[in-house]
């Protein structure tokens, strides 16, 4: 039962992460940058939600959907004043554009909101679903993160695969010039890309502040960092990847340290990744790299 | 056709020596201005950390801007250096021991406990491409972390005692003092990196650099990064460079560490000085200062490490106008539009002055 | 003995044989093509004699060595250098350095050597330096030593490439299509320098290629692959002459 | 050549900036020196941007709350105060920045650092230059280097032996968990001494977990460890930041109810903006310091920080007014002048110290005295929390 229970307790985490991968891998796979200030974003989303909630006393609901707005709109503002000027510049200089993005949302949100701790109110208000006789308890909060990874997931999935839009994304992430020349809107299509996940980055803080529930400036730091290893280690720029990546990273998070050490579990979650990586290179869910010789 | 060969060499040669004079130069100008008593408090304690950060600059950029593989675990290599070395003065302390020797050795052994690192690490890390391999160095750097933080090592008069518990684990006798003691790290280290032998490893470090990027393996080390199956087909030993150019990186990062562990009297490993945090700004220096430039890196590493500084006077803006500054400058060295148009101003400045000379 | 003998070379990718039973003999200071047509499997075939993919089954053997598993740098040290259909110099050095890259085996000394200049390193980088202009010599880019490789044009770069092949100092010399991309002068002018190389150098070459012309005009002996299998070979004048060869060309 | 002139222009660039900095420094000793004699001036170190923000911005706002309050009373020996803080993001060497700072600005007491880590980097250096240093809440004993450094604080020990003694005494519980931060030394310093003593008092440990800077944001699998050994009571050497996760973990996700039982490090977790304090209820922690004391200085302290800067403070805020007022008696004490040397102010000060006796907001009845090792000597306060206040459980 403790089994099951701590394989609970990494799901639910795991999906966080998956959801947080989710942003991450999907501008990856088109801008082809690691947008590290894709965490930040989502601090900011749950500050807003926490302001909207607190000082305007909004709907939950209505505060997560003022939230997206904002955080989309920030994403293309920071794509266009910082990343898309780099356009055609070395990758690593636009990965250090992002980190200076990362620090900038910090250090405002330090500034506007204070160093204080926050306590966030979980936009869901339910007991845990109970289970066993009382030996197995299920927050709420986990079912609903669980479903809304693999809805966003599967919403996604089609929209790539299926809309005009999706398509032109699948274009510039095989071959920007390819796709230029057959008439995709290339800064469109990657302004489209931040938009979507720095939406999803919105609902990714919100999900991570309900089911852990402190708020400060760097609270999406580190779920950041963790979330961007889980998206190499399901393959980074593959959809379904971020998820398995996710939620393994999660799994092995809490069983690492329910069970070898809980002093080095941050140890065991990377040992894991890197035998991970050198059997498969690519990551679970990564398309092997073929070069043509 | 010699001749062609000897003004290349010369102009190689006449870019090291501008390197290795800026920095004597900045040096000496240093010392006088300390002497004279003109530099305040807050420069003249930046000096060791300044020198600090060029090291692993360097180092980082042989990696990443020469060998073309992009490492976040620098800060790992830094803290093995810092920790080896560390633990090894204390080790000596009280065996009367000459200081200097003592510090000279301790740098050997921290430069080499991270060279050997690097090799370890670098055999399975270095078959993984691009991102890939950023993120596993950036989790090994994680994973040393984390374990010395969790590392005591303790000594009584029975030698050497060793627990990943804690303090209390290593059952030390009265006289035992633990000397890595988790969390806490080592303390008491005395203070021995000076602004002197910050810039001797600093040349150093510049100086094994550039005569190695200017050597056959150098040169083979950039083959590999320009284009891999060449290399390969032209019989150039990928595995053995790739390990050779990021073991030396390592190991520059090392020694950097030692100087590090050598400056404040404590050391932990914390995020914030050995996390990948740190790693990432080490990259920051090399991206900014341009890759492949050993003496972009230093300019970088010091005007980096100042603004904050400088900045003190914005009190809580300080960090917000400085990832301002860090936005700017990165826009202004590498946007395409922006490198375009320094370049036509560059192009009428220069052709004024030419005008003006004649 | 032939120098390069290739018996019965398969390899598949994913249930597809991109070549099979692949059969290849040259002599010595031969001049041998490889002719088919797109995606017959002949720069497969280039990649399986270096080693850059492993055969399912077959032999290779150059002057009586096995070279079947060998890697890619084993291999250029028995003695088979390349050049490759799509240039792959080492953009951000210069055209000297490209070439001194190719004599690094020949030219041997340590890290130490090279960090500290002890005068071995002295003692190999001038030798190396004059033999490298003189390999640039042979193509007339000698004036050039100093360009930037990514700065020269197009069929430079093809030489260039050619020169740091022959500096490994092969035995045999494989080049994958190396008149693409140039126009009929060049083509031309390609021809005599191939000629001069292997008379110079006394050396073997292998070479793939699509201008007949160039296939005609130099090769004494070649082979033709479609679809992964040989069609025929032998004689350069008969095999084109052979009616199944211009049916594979020209189509049905 | 187009390169060489861009090197050029970097490095006079950088040059300017050396220049704008060293002139910027003697600037600042310049203004300070037009006024130096007539004002004492004091420094403080301390996180203000970074993780640990939240600890430096207290102290910085407590200590302005005691230095307005001494500076419209006459100032001690009737100079007024100075002060200057400066950010160290709580690490060493950006600590050891901070205080050659001050240095330059002719700073000639310090209270500081806020945090353990960087003060073991600051206190040689007060150590080196006799500069008098009373660190509010940097509470490992280590930073006690030399005779001029002291604490107003708890060292980590004292306060791991205390628990242990308090549980043990009070026959709380038997068995216990302990969930700790193994990469912090505030943390890690606790629970050891913690560790040592429940076992000598005869408490049994049956759960021992850890987590990290890196992975905080879950507990349920320490908090399960803790419910599978049986534990009665669970103890949280750590701040109240991960606490508040921890028992909404416990309480709402898993309904698992032990008696917590904290360290001064929880006190502050009512304070948490919209914090759900019924979470709370029946919280132990032993504390010098509570927010809603009847204690009149308390309750004025409390008004006025809440008033300037909107938030209820924590202990760490009141360390820090008490760290001020240390100072000022001290100085009253030895009979300081502001024209005297930072030297000359600390070596008056520290042969006072020992004398003095502070009432301080986290003094309780006794007050604050300090050893001559720099330890101070107050007496934690158990509190429960009740209805969403402490209540003494005396």
């Amino acid at each position: 039962m403790s089994f099951l229970s701590y394989l609970i307790n990494g799901l639910s985490l795991g999906s966080i992460y998956a959801i947080i991968a989710l942003g991450y891998t999907m501008v990856y796979g088109i801008a082809k940058m690691l947008n590290f200030a894709h965490g930040d974003v989502i601090m900011i989303g749950c500050y807003v939600v926490f302001t909207m909630t607190n000082s305007f006393h909004l709907d939950p609901l209505a505060s997560l959907g003022i939230a997206i707005v904002f955080c989309t709109v920030l994403g293309v503002c920071i794509e266009k004043i910082a990343y898309r000027p780099l356009r055609g510049a070395n990758a690593l200089a636009v990965l250090i554009t992002a980190i200076g993005v990362s620090y900038f949302l910090q250090n405002l949100a330090l500034i506007v909101f204070g160093s204080d701790t926050k306590s966030f109110t979980s936009i869901i208000e339910a007991e845990p679903l109970v289970l066993a006789g009382g030996k197995l308890k299920i927050p709420v909060i986990t079912i609903v993160t669980v479903l809304s990874c693999v809805v966003i997931m599967a919403a996604l999935m089609l929209f790539i695969n299926k809309s005009k839009a999706g398509q032109a994304m699948l274009a510039v992430s095989e071959d920007r010039d390819a796709a230029q020349l057959m008439g995709v809107n290339v800064n469109n299509t990657i302004s489209l890309t931040f938009a979507i996940g720095s939406g999803l980055a919105a609902i990714a803080g919100v999900l991570l502040c309900s089911a852990y529930p402190t708020l400060s400036p760097y609270t999406g730091a580190m779920p950041g960092i963790k979330a961007f290893t889980a998206a190499v280690f399901g393959g980074i720029g593959s959809i379904p990847g971020a998820f398995i990546g996710g939620i393994l990273l999660g799994v092995i998070e809490i069983m690492g340290r329910a069970y070898i050490s809980s002093q080095l579990s941050d140890a065991i979650v990377f040992a894991v990744l890197i035998i991970v990586l050198l059997v498969k290179p690519t990551g679970i869910l990564g398309r092997p790299i073929q070069e043509k010789v | 056709m010699a001749k062609l060969n000897i003004k290349k060499m010369n102009k190689n040669f006449r870019g090291q020596l501008i390197t290795y004079a800026m920095v004597i130069i900045a040096f000496v100008v240093m010392q006088i201005l300390i002497a004279s008593g003109s530099v305040s408090y807050l420069l003249q304690g930046l000096m060791v950390p300044l020198c600090i950060y060029s090291i692993v600059a360097v180092g980082l950029n042989l990696c990443v801007g020469y060998l073309g593989e992009l490492s976040l675990g620098h800060a790992g290599f830094m803290c093995v250096g810092a920790f080896s070395s560390a633990f090894f003065t204390k080790c000596m302390l009280n065996t009367g021991m000459n200081e200097t020797v003592r510090f000279l050795l301790a740098l050997v052994i921290g430069t080499l406990t991270a060279a050997l690192f690097g090799y370890l690490i670098g055999i399975p890390v270095l078959r993984l491409r691009g991102d890939y391999l950023a993120i596993v160095t950036l989790a090994f750097g994680e994973i040393i972390k984390n374990v010395i933080n969790v590392l005591y090592i303790g000594r009584d008069s029975r030698g050497f005692h060793f627990s990943m518990k804690d303090a209390t684990a290593l059952g030390l006798e009265e006289d035992g003092e633990v000397i890595v003691n988790g969390a806490k790290g080592i303390m008491r280290i005395p203070s021995q990196s000076t602004f002197l032998i910050g810039v001797i490893l600093l040349l150093i470090a510049l100086f094994i650099c550039f005569q190695l990027v200017n050597s056959r393996s150098g040169r083979a080390i950039m083959a590999i990064r320009d284009n891999r199956i060449a290399a390969e087909s032209v019989g150039i030993n990928i595995t053995g460079y790739k390990l050779l150019a990021f073991t030396i990186s390592a190991a520059i990062a090392g020694a950097g560490g030692v100087l590090y562990a050598h400056n404040l009297a404590t050391l932990t490993a914390q995020p914030a000085n050995f996390g990948y945090n740190m790693s990432i700004m080490i990259l920051v220096f090399v991206v900014l200062g341009g890759m492949g430039s050993f003496r972009g890196s230093v300019i970088a590493a010091v005007l980096l490490t100042m603004i904050p500084e400088i900045l003190r006077g914005l009190a809580d803006y300080r960090m917000l106008i400085y990832s301002i500054i860090l936005i700017a400058m990165m826009l202004f060295n590498w946007s395409p539009k922006f490198v375009a148009f320094r370049q036509a101003q560059m192009e009428k400045l220069f052709g004024k002055k030419k005008k003006e000379a004649v | 003995m032939a120098l390069l003998e290739v018996r019965n070379l398969s390899i598949s990718f994913g249930g597809l044989k991109a070549v099979d039973s692949f059969e290849l003999q040259i002599e010595k200071n031969q001049l041998y093509g490889l002719i088919g047509p797109n995606g017959a499997g002949k720069t497969t075939v280039f990649n399986l004699l270096t080693g850059v993919y492993k055969p399912d089954e077959g032999y290779i053997g150059l002057d009586g060595v096995d070279l079947v598993g060998k890697r890619t740098i084993d291999i250029n040290q028995e003695g088979i250098a390349r050049t490759f259909q799509n240039i792959r110099l080492f953009g951000q050095q210069t055209v000297l350095d490209n070439v001194k890259i190719g004599l690094h085996h020949e030219y041997p000394y340590s890290t130490f050597t090279g960090i500290f200049r002890l005068p071995r390193y002295h003692k190999m980088e001038k030798a190396m330096n004059e033999k490298a202009l003189e390999l640039l010599d042979v193509f007339g880019m000698a004036d050039k030593a100093e360009y930037l490789s990514s700065n020269l044009p197009y069929g430079q770069q093809r030489k260039l490439e050619i020169a740091r092949a022959l500096a490994t100092n092969p035995k045999l010399l494989l080049l994958d299509e190396p008149a693409a991309g140039m126009n009929p002068n060049e083509t031309k002018e390609l021809m005599d320098t191939i000629r001069f190389v292997r008379d110079k150098f006394d050396m073997t070459i292998l070479l793939i290629e699509h201008d007949m012309n160039l296939v005609s005009g130099i090769c004494e002996e070649i082979t033709v692959l479609n679809f992964g299998q040989i069609l025929a070979s032998g004689e350069t004048k008969t095999v084109l002459k052979n009616p199944e060869v211009i049916k594979a060309y020209l189509g049905e | 050549m187009k390169k060489l002139l861009s090197v050029m222009m970097v490095m006079a660039f950088a040059l300017s900036m050396l220049a704008g900095c060293g002139g910027g420094a003697t600037e600042s000793t310049g203004a300070g020196s037009a006024d130096a004699g007539s004002v004492f001036r004091i420094g403080a170190i301390g996180p203000a941007t970074g993780a640990a923000a939240i600890y430096g911005s207290a102290v910085k706002n407590g200590a302005q709350i005691a230095i307005d309050e001494i500076n419209e009373n006459g100032g001690i020996n009737g100079a007024q105060i100075e002060y200057n803080f400066q950010d160290d993001v709580h690490d060493a060497e950006k600590s050891k920045n901070a205080y050659n700072t001050l240095k330059d600005w002719g700073m000639q007491m310090l209270l500081g650092t806020v945090t353990t880590t960087p003060c073991l980097s600051v206190a040689p250096l007060a150590v080196q230059d006799n500069t008098f240093m009373i660190t509010p809440s940097a509470s490992s004993p280590d930073v006690l280097v030399g005779p001029n450094v002291f604490q107003v604080c708890f060292t980590d020990p004292n306060q791991g032996s205390k628990s242990a003694e308090y549980i043990a005494e009070n026959k709380l519980a038997t068995k216990i968990g302990i969930i700790y931060n193994s990469a912090d030394v505030y943390s890690t310093g606790i629970k050891d001494k913690f560790v040592e003593e429940a076992k000598a008092k005869g408490l049994e440990i049956v759960s021992d977990e850890a987590f990290t800077e890196d992975s905080k944001t879950d507990f349920t699998t320490q908090l399960k460890a803790a419910q599978d050994g049986g534990a009665e009571l669970v103890f949280l050497p750590i701040y109240y930041q991960e606490a508040s996760i921890i028992l909404k973990q416990a309480k709402k996700d898993m309904g698992y109810s032990p008696i917590f039982f904290g360290v001064d490090g929880m006190d502050g977790i009512l304070t948490v903006e919209n914090f759900d304090t019924s979470l709370a209820e029946g919280v132990m922690l032993l504390t010098p310091f509570a927010a809603d004391s009847d204690d009149e200085a308390v309750q004025s302290f409390v008004q006025k920080y809440q008033e300037q800067y909107g938030d209820v403070p924590n202990q760490f805020a009141a360390d820090a007014y008490d760290g001020i007022y240390a100072i000022k008696e001290a100085a009253e004490k030895a009979g300081v002048t502001p024209d005297m040397s930072a030297q000359e102010i600390c070596d008056a000060m520290v042969a006072v110290m020992p004398e003095i006796n502070i009432k301080g907001l986290t003094g309780g009845d006794e007050g604050l005295q300090w050893s001559d090792t720099g330890e101070v000597n107050k007496q934690p306060k158990a509190v429960v929390i009740k209805d969403g206040k402490y209540e003494s459980m005396e």
